[in-house]
């Protein structure tokens, strides 16, 4: 379904979805973040690109999976714990971050179901943005398969056409948002069709930075495991968390257990976000570890995008959304390592 | 009606001087507020920052280091140095906003079984109508 | 004024020499104007050595990093690492000292001054560009930096983009070096801890209020501690991030490991993690600014340790940095430390 | 390991089931984590009580054991004692003091038994993270190191010595005997001090167990209590004791003549000397700083005399290594300098004498064969003003302290003026009159009744010498007046002071100093013989201010504190000492700074410490950044337990 949306009637459009909980980019002091809001209002569409993904609303990085305890008879008593049911919108969401729950989606809903990620995904509806401009200095979407009006992983997908949104609805979830505020969509004239397709093709040549035959990356890094490039790369690595953790595509987790009183016993099982740069990722109780340095551990960072997902499911685990390009604290750019790789040797 | 509010302070206690005070408030049979569980260390100069912070995570109201008086360290200065720590301590958590009644230092010598008491006496009258401790508390 | 050449010829000589074993210094960024943290070997890469108001890395964490890869080589190189530091980077360098975490002859110490000013703070500046692309930043006499943008260049005041940290420092000339380029321009600070002031200012409700917020948003990251030179343990108190099991580690040891934070990224997790990092870095930061620099989420950290070095100060006239020799901040005491707060 | 814990719960008669609902802990206790058994009784510590733990242990295997009950200061041996029986660890029995801290303070019964039931899981908490330990035991070398050859240090020896342990004795000087053989007669009862003091120094001399070093220095000490490492310098004295019969041949041909300490330099003697007649060891020494030197020998005119060729110029120092089990330190006072004090003009009248000097001109082997004769020109002084305080109580300019011995004394000088000069008038400016002791205030009393003294209460301002006289301005402030006397000599009673080299001693002990520079005491009123340092203690003025009464008393002390070590064979010492994670330590060396004890060190870049020294404070633990370090059964891992048991969250 494709519909023009006047920008003074977006707010009115946001009214009727009271049923839903609202997510939309909020500047907090200096940044952007998703935030539930309280009135349409709130809602601001002029914004780069938030430092974290709404995937830390699909996918939070603290969820509690079990309640265990002791009865008073003495018998441990454990509870499932599931997300609370209720329907989510979350608007403002750039092509790549989208496209990265596609790819998480093959994870989590692929042969093995993650009831925790499937059941949040599916009460979302993810309302996109496309890119007129690249939302940080760093885009690369083009590169990996993406671009700055990419639809994949979108219900709806708005452009900005100045005083008004080009809407297009790309899911049954779309069109229900879309009928909600009936009245307040008309359909798109020949013209404006056309100044879409020029606007998403302006875009596109605006990204500033690019990763060349990328397609030459995955077969070249199954050669390169033990090259000393990763020493040399990783250097200045910090071993922080910051360009695992603000990755869009980013997955991996960790369970554990936290006692909150030994007398009543009682306590949650929750899931956390996990981290490969993290040394403990990786360590064994026998205290060998098998990735032991940061050049295996960035390794790790590429190869898990660049060749382990490629050959997986036949995509980059990267949508080149270029956070971990921006927020490294000492400039670990991966189009540089990937354009590195490509030419190494 | 509401339950009146009864805080929950955990005393750290050094076993020579404020503990043994302590025990001479139970010996005199002195009586105070029931609200301060007491937790016994060799030296107040043990107590880590982490006991503190910890304490308050694990849901104290108030919580009180306590030791010899300057001077009459059994283990000569280990009170020194819990006077420096504590002080840089007490700074913190006042400036992140906790309320500053709710840590507490005192030097209670093994004869000051009446200023033990009389400080957990204050100490739970202070904290009451501070409410319970919700700021460090553990989020559940 | 650093002149650059120098600077490159010195390294170029020390390499060439093999007086060091590398260089930790700053060179160009791929993308953008910040320079990123370069390691040189060969004396012909001393070339690419750069100096500008951008090189805010503390780059001393790399020492740190190199002494724990000599730790578990067999047959380790140990000569001496030649290290670009300003002023605060030279303060890092005696805290390690004084902890004996390196010796004096591990490192060669290339030192520079601040100038007059320091370094930038890239948001600041962005702001005052109002979204104009920087291409490169330089220092410029009195006190001012000459911004070079797509669009051309401009003189701008320093005072407009310095970093908060340089805009309180103490000493912006390193306090020990081996060689040292630049002049020494003392620049006038009236009031040291005016950033903390301004917090303690606010009441008790309006500074929970603060704290609440930002701390809420911390994700656990770690990059504040792991940009720390100071934060070089093998495991952190606070998590089990990187629990330091060898193989003489013992089952039981592993057991024991206490569980002081949990690994939820709550309010209060993060408040035993941050003041604990506070706590532990106090009489050690030497205010570099990096843990507030890195975080992704803009969390005024610094204000923590800036705290810390505030109540040092005022309480028991301590300063950190200045001297290799003098025992730690809480390894020592004076008969005469405030007791006030105590009944 | 699945850890099974009893836990046992008193009533204490009703004192504590009065208040405590003891079978709600007891119930609630059962259920808490790795209890396994869980139990109430009237009486704990009665026989019955103790069987029926040891019989639990026995019965259900019990590893740990907790008795909720009285104070651990009460009955904690008891219940170690008890577990230890029964086959467990005496460590896996921890105490829950549900009756000092609980049951006797409060009255609600049911916030009692909350907080009683909370106390006890934190106890079950701990002893669950107890390691076993043994106590660490330490062999002893039963020998002693006196320090020191005073009153203090001889008698400290002798009453070793007579018990039957051997020591060593290093005193520095030539002789024995320290401040006490300068005097004339002691206070309060004025008997000679060299007649009460040379038996003791020959007894010294003869005694098989000690073994003195004289003008001997100790220059390093190492280890630890029951197992000190001694090494000490013997300075050459250039004559061999054993050949020398104390001719004096040697005395008579020596051309150099310099001042003589041991008459506070009112005499003079020679290069070559005997301190004292009755010196121990007796013999000469050759005091080369100012002999006019051996090589090439520019003099030797008394080895050209000395007929049983007792003198060596090719004697060497020599470094003596002992090993000793205690050692006391008894090195003594020395007197402010009267240089120090300008309003008394800098010690440079010659009637202007320091109260030792006094001591020498009134003994009957002094100078002037006890006759009491100004230095300036040997007239008898007919009015002698003595001044109290000089330089003590003076935080200002001088010393802060009271050197306490000065009222005496000084009573004690004018009295014996008198004695001497019948018709002279003694005079003594004081501030206070300090005569607490036995006899003392009868002792002061005595002084100015029969001895007509007359007190001024007042500080002297000005001292300066005019026409032969020694001119005093003071004022007396009972009445307010302006006091000018013309005295023949004054006397000075300046304070004592820590013995010169105090300070470099106490640092090669590490042992600590008060602010005044003495020796410091482990505990002002507990521990006032022991220093800092197990196996270290004090006796004499080096440790503060004291006549000789008090000297010897913790002389004895101080020895009777070193025979409880060197009478036993093995010394047992705490286990629950700090421990060092090596995996985790950096080698920052904090935990070195703060140890009270110096019981950590640094060593391979890696903190280590010495179980004998470590006393268990946990201030090193607090102080580790990186919890490389903690005390065993009181680890920060247990005390996070006991935190979440105690708040149950
Ligand atoms: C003027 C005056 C009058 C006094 N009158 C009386 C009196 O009437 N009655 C009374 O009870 N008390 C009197 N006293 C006090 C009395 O002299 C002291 O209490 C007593 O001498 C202290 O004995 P001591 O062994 O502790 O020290 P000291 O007598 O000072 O002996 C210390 C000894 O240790 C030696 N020594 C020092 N350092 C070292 C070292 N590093 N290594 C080896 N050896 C060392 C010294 O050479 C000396 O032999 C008087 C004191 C003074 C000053
Ligand atoms: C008001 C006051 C304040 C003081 N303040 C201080 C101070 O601040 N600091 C300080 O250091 N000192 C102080 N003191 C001094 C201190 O109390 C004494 O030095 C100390 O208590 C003496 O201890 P003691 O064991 O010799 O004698 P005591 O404490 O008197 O003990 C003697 C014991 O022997 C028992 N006894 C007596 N005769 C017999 C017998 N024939 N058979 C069996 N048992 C017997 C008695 O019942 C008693 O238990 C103070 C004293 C007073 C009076
Ligand atoms: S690459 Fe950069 S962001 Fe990632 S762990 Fe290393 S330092 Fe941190
Ligand atoms: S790897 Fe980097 S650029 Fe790619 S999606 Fe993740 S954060 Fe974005
Ligand atoms: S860098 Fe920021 S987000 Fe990361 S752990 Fe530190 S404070 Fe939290
Ligand atoms: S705490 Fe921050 S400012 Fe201080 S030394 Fe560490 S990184 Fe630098
Ligand atoms: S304080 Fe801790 S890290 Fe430092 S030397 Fe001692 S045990 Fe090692
Ligand atoms: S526990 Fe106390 S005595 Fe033992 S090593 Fe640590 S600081 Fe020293």
């Amino acid at each position: 379904m494709e519909k023009i949306l006047q920008k003074k009637s977006f707010p009115k459009w946001v009214e009727k979805l009271d049923a839903y909980e609202i997510y939309s980019p909020v500047k907090k002091d200096n940044t952007w973040s998703y935030e539930i809001i309280n009135t349409p209002g709130d809602i601001e569409l002029d914004y780069p690109n938030a430092v974290q993904a709404p995937k830390k609303i699909i996918n939070p990085q603290r969820e509690v999976v079990l309640e265990f305890g002791r009865s008073d008879d003495d018998s441990l008593e454990v509870t499932e714990v599931l997300p609370e049911e209720k329907s989510v919108v979350i608007f403002g969401v750039r092509p790549c971050d989208a496209k990265a729950l596609t790819l998480t989606d093959l994870v989590f809903s692929g042969d093995i179901k993650d009831n925790y990620y499937g059941k949040r995904r599916k009460q979302t509806a993810i309302i996109g943005l496309a890119c007129n401009t690249p939302p940080s200095p760093n885009c690369f979407c083009t590169s990996v398969d993406g671009s700055p009006h990419s639809e994949d992983g979108f219900d709806i997908l708005l452009t900005d056409l100045g005083d008004r949104y080009f809407v297009k609805s790309l899911t049954n979830k779309g069109n229900n948002l879309i009928n909600l505020g009936k009245g307040l969509f008309v359909a798109p004239k020949a013209n404006e069709k056309k100044e879409i397709a020029k606007i998403h093709a302006d875009a596109e040549k605006k990204l500033k930075r690019q990763v060349n035959d990328a397609e030459k990356i995955p077969p070249k890094l199954k050669e390169m495991f033990e090259s000393p490039f990763w020493d040399e790369e990783s250097m200045s690595c910090l071993r922080c968390g910051i360009c695992t953790y603000l990755c869009p595509t980013c997955h991996c987790f960790d369970i554990s257990d936290e006692v909150t009183s030994v007398a009543p016993f009682k306590g949650y099982r929750i899931r956390t976000w996990d981290n490969c740069q993290f040394p403990d990722f990786t360590m064994h109780s026998s205290g060998h570890n098998p990735r032991p340095d940061k050049a295996s551990r960035l390794r790790q960072r590429i190869m898990h995008k660049y060749q382990y997902f490629v050959e997986c499911y036949d995509h980059y685990q990267c949508t080149g959304c270029g956070r971990c390009v921006s927020k490294c604290p000492v400039g670990i750019d991966i189009i540089e390592v990937l354009n590195k790789v490509r030419d190494y040797g | 009606m509401a339950e009146e509010f009864e805080p929950r302070i955990v005393a750290f206690l050094c076993k020579w001087c404020s503990s043994a005070g302590s025990d001479l408030a139970g010996v005199s049979r002195m009586e105070y507020p029931p609200n301060v569980i007491p937790i016994q260390v060799m030296c107040s100069g043990s107590v880590s920052p982490l006991y503190i912070l910890s304490a308050f995570k694990k849901g104290a109201d108030g919580v009180l280091v306590s030791g010899c008086h300057p001077g009459d360290c059994h283990y000569i200065k280990g009170n020194f140095y819990a006077r420096r720590r504590i002080a840089l301590v007490k700074g913190q958590l006042e400036f992140i906003g906790l309320e500053p009644e709710r840590f507490q230092m005192s030097w209670v010598s093994a004869a000051e079984g009446k200023k033990y008491t009389e400080i957990i006496k204050d100490f739970v009258n202070t904290l009451k109508p501070l409410g319970p401790q919700t700021k460090l508390r553990r989020n559940p | 004024m650093v002149k650059l050449e120098d600077l490159k010829k010195e390294a170029t000589q020390i390499l060439k020499s093999g007086k060091v074993k590398y260089i930790i210094g700053y060179a160009k960024g791929a993308a953008g104007f910040m320079p990123i943290p370069a390691f040189i070997s060969d004396p012909e890469d001393a070339e690419n050595l750069t100096w500008n108001p951008a090189c805010v890395h503390n780059l001393t964490k790399f020492i740190v990093d190199e002494k724990k890869r000599l730790k578990k080589e067999k047959k380790p190189d140990n000569r001496p690492i030649g290290i670009i530091v300003k002023g605060c980077d030279s303060r890092a360098i005696n805290v390690l000292l004084q902890e004996k975490y390196i010796d004096r002859d591990d490192v060669y110490l290339l030192g520079v001054s601040c100038e007059k000013t320091g370094v930038v703070d890239e948001k600041k500046l962005a702001k005052t560009l109002k979204g104009q692309r920087v291409v490169q930043i330089d220092f410029e006499d009195n006190g001012n930096f000459l911004v070079t943008t797509e669009s051309g260049s401009e003189k701008i005041p320093a005072e407009d983009v310095l970093a908060e940290r340089c805009i309180e420092c103490k000493a912006n000339f390193p306090v020990v070096f081996d060689i040292v380029f630049g002049e020494k321009i003392k620049r006038q600070v009236d009031k040291p801890f005016q950033s903390v002031e301004t917090i303690e200012a606010l009441s008790q409700k309006d500074r929970w209020k603060f704290w609440k917020e930002q701390l809420d948003k911390c994700i656990r990251c770690y990059a504040c501690r792991s940009v720390c030179p100071m934060c070089y343990c093998d495991e952190c108190v606070v998590d089990t991030i990187s629990f330091a099991v060898e193989p003489d580690t013992s089952a039981e040891e592993k057991a024991q490991k206490i569980k002081w934070i949990e690994k939820s990224p709550n309010l209060s997790e993060n408040i035993v993690y941050h003041l604990t990092r506070a706590m532990h870095l106090a009489g050690r930061c030497i205010d570099c600014g990096e843990c507030e620099r890195v975080c992704p989420l803009d969390i005024p950290i610094r204000f923590l340790n800036k705290k810390m070095e505030k109540d040092a100060k005022n309480f028991f006239d301590y300063e950190v940095g200045f001297d290799p020799d003098q025992p730690s901040l809480v390894s020592s005491f004076k008969d005469e430390d405030p007791e006030d707060f105590i009944r | 390991m699945k850890k099974k814990t009893g836990v046992f719960v008193c009533h204490c008669g009703i004192n504590i089931a009065g208040t405590v609902d003891v079978k709600k802990v007891t119930k609630d206790l059962a259920k808490h984590p790795g209890v396994e058994h869980s139990e109430d009784y009237i009486y704990m510590c009665s026989d019955p009580g103790q069987n029926l733990i040891i019989d639990s242990i026995k019965e259900k295997g019990l590893d740990k054991v907790v008795v909720a009950c009285c104070s651990p200061t009460l009955h904690e041996m008891t219940f170690r004692n008890a577990a230890k029986s029964a086959g467990i660890n005496e460590f896996q029995c921890e105490i829950a003091n549900i009756r000092e801290q609980c049951s006797w303070v409060h009255k609600d019964m049911d916030k009692a038994t909350d907080k009683a039931t909370r106390i006890t899981r934190s106890a079950v908490e701990r002893v669950q993270g107890n390691e076993s330990l043994e106590p660490i035991s330490i062999p002893v070398t039963r020998r002693a190191l006196v320090i020191g050859g005073g009153i203090a240090g001889i008698q400290a020896a002798l009453d070793m010595a007579n018990t039957g342990y051997e020591v060593v004795l290093v005193e520095r000087s030539p002789s024995i005997g320290g401040h006490m053989i300068q005097l004339s007669e002691t206070f309060p009862t004025l008997d000679c001090s060299q007649c009460i003091l040379t038996p003791k120094m020959v007894e010294v001399s003869k005694h098989p167990k000690i073994k003195l070093l004289t003008y001997s220095e100790v220059q390093d000490v190492s280890g630890y209590v029951g197992n000190f490492k001694v090494k000490i310098l013997k300075k050459p004295t250039y004559v061999d004791p054993e050949k020398c019969t104390l001719c004096d041949e040697c005395v008579r041909v020596c051309p150099v003549v310099t001042s003589n300490e041991f008459d506070l330099g009112l005499t003079g003697r020679r290069a070559i000397y005997i301190p004292f007649p009755q010196a121990i060891p007796a013999t000469y020494t050759l005091d080369i700083k100012n002999c006019p030197g051996l090589l090439p020998i520019a003099c030797g005119k008394c080895a050209d005399v000395c007929d049983p060729e007792a003198i060596d110029y090719d004697m060497k120092p020599e470094i003596i290594e002992e090993d000793v089990g205690a050692i006391v330190i008894a090195t003594g006072f020395d007197l402010y300098e009267k240089e120090n004090l300008s309003e008394y003009g800098y010690g440079k009248y010659p009637d202007v004498l320091d109260g030792l000097q006094f001591e020498r001109l009134c003994s009957a082997s002094g100078p002037t064969q006890g006759k009491i004769l100004r230095p300036s020109d040997h007239k008898e002084p007919k009015e002698v003003v003595f001044i109290q305080c000089a330089g003590s109580r003076d935080p200002e300019l001088h010393c802060a302290y009271c050197s306490k011995i000065c009222c005496m004394y000084t009573a004690k000088h004018a009295m014996l003026y008198k004695h001497h000069v019948h018709d002279g008038q003694a005079y003594i400016f004081y501030i206070d009159i300090r005569s607490g002791g036995k006899g003392y205030e009868e002792f002061v009393q005595r002084a100015v009744e029969e001895d007509g003294v007359i007190y001024l209460r007042g500080k002297v301002a000005k001292i300066f010498e005019e026409k032969g006289k020694v001119k005093v301005w003071g004022v007396d402030t009972l009445s307010g007046k302006d006091i000018e006397i013309d005295a023949d000599m004054v006397v000075l009673a300046t304070a004592m002071r820590p013995s010169d080299g105090a300070e470099d001693l106490a640092k090669k002990l590490k042992i600590a100093l008060d602010k005044d520079g003495f020796l410091a005491e482990a505990h002002p009123k507990l521990k006032p013989v022991e220093s800092v340092t197990a196996g270290i203690f004090l006796a004499g003025a080096a440790q503060a201010p004291k006549d000789i009464p008090e000297v010897v008393a913790q002389a004895s002390g101080a020895a009777a504190k070193a025979i409880a070590i060197l009478s036993q064979e093995r010394l047992f010492h705490s286990p629950n000492v700090a421990k060092v994670n090596l995996n985790l330590c950096t080698g920052c060396g904090m935990c070195v700074d703060v140890c009270p004890y110096e019981a950590v060190s640094l060593k391979d870049g890696k903190a280590e410490v010495n179980e004998v020294l470590c006393e268990g404070c946990g201030t090193c633990q607090a102080t580790c950044l990186r919890a490389a370090i903690e005390v065993k059964n009181l680890t920060p891992a247990q005390v996070h337990e006991m935190i979440t048991a105690s708040l149950g969250g």
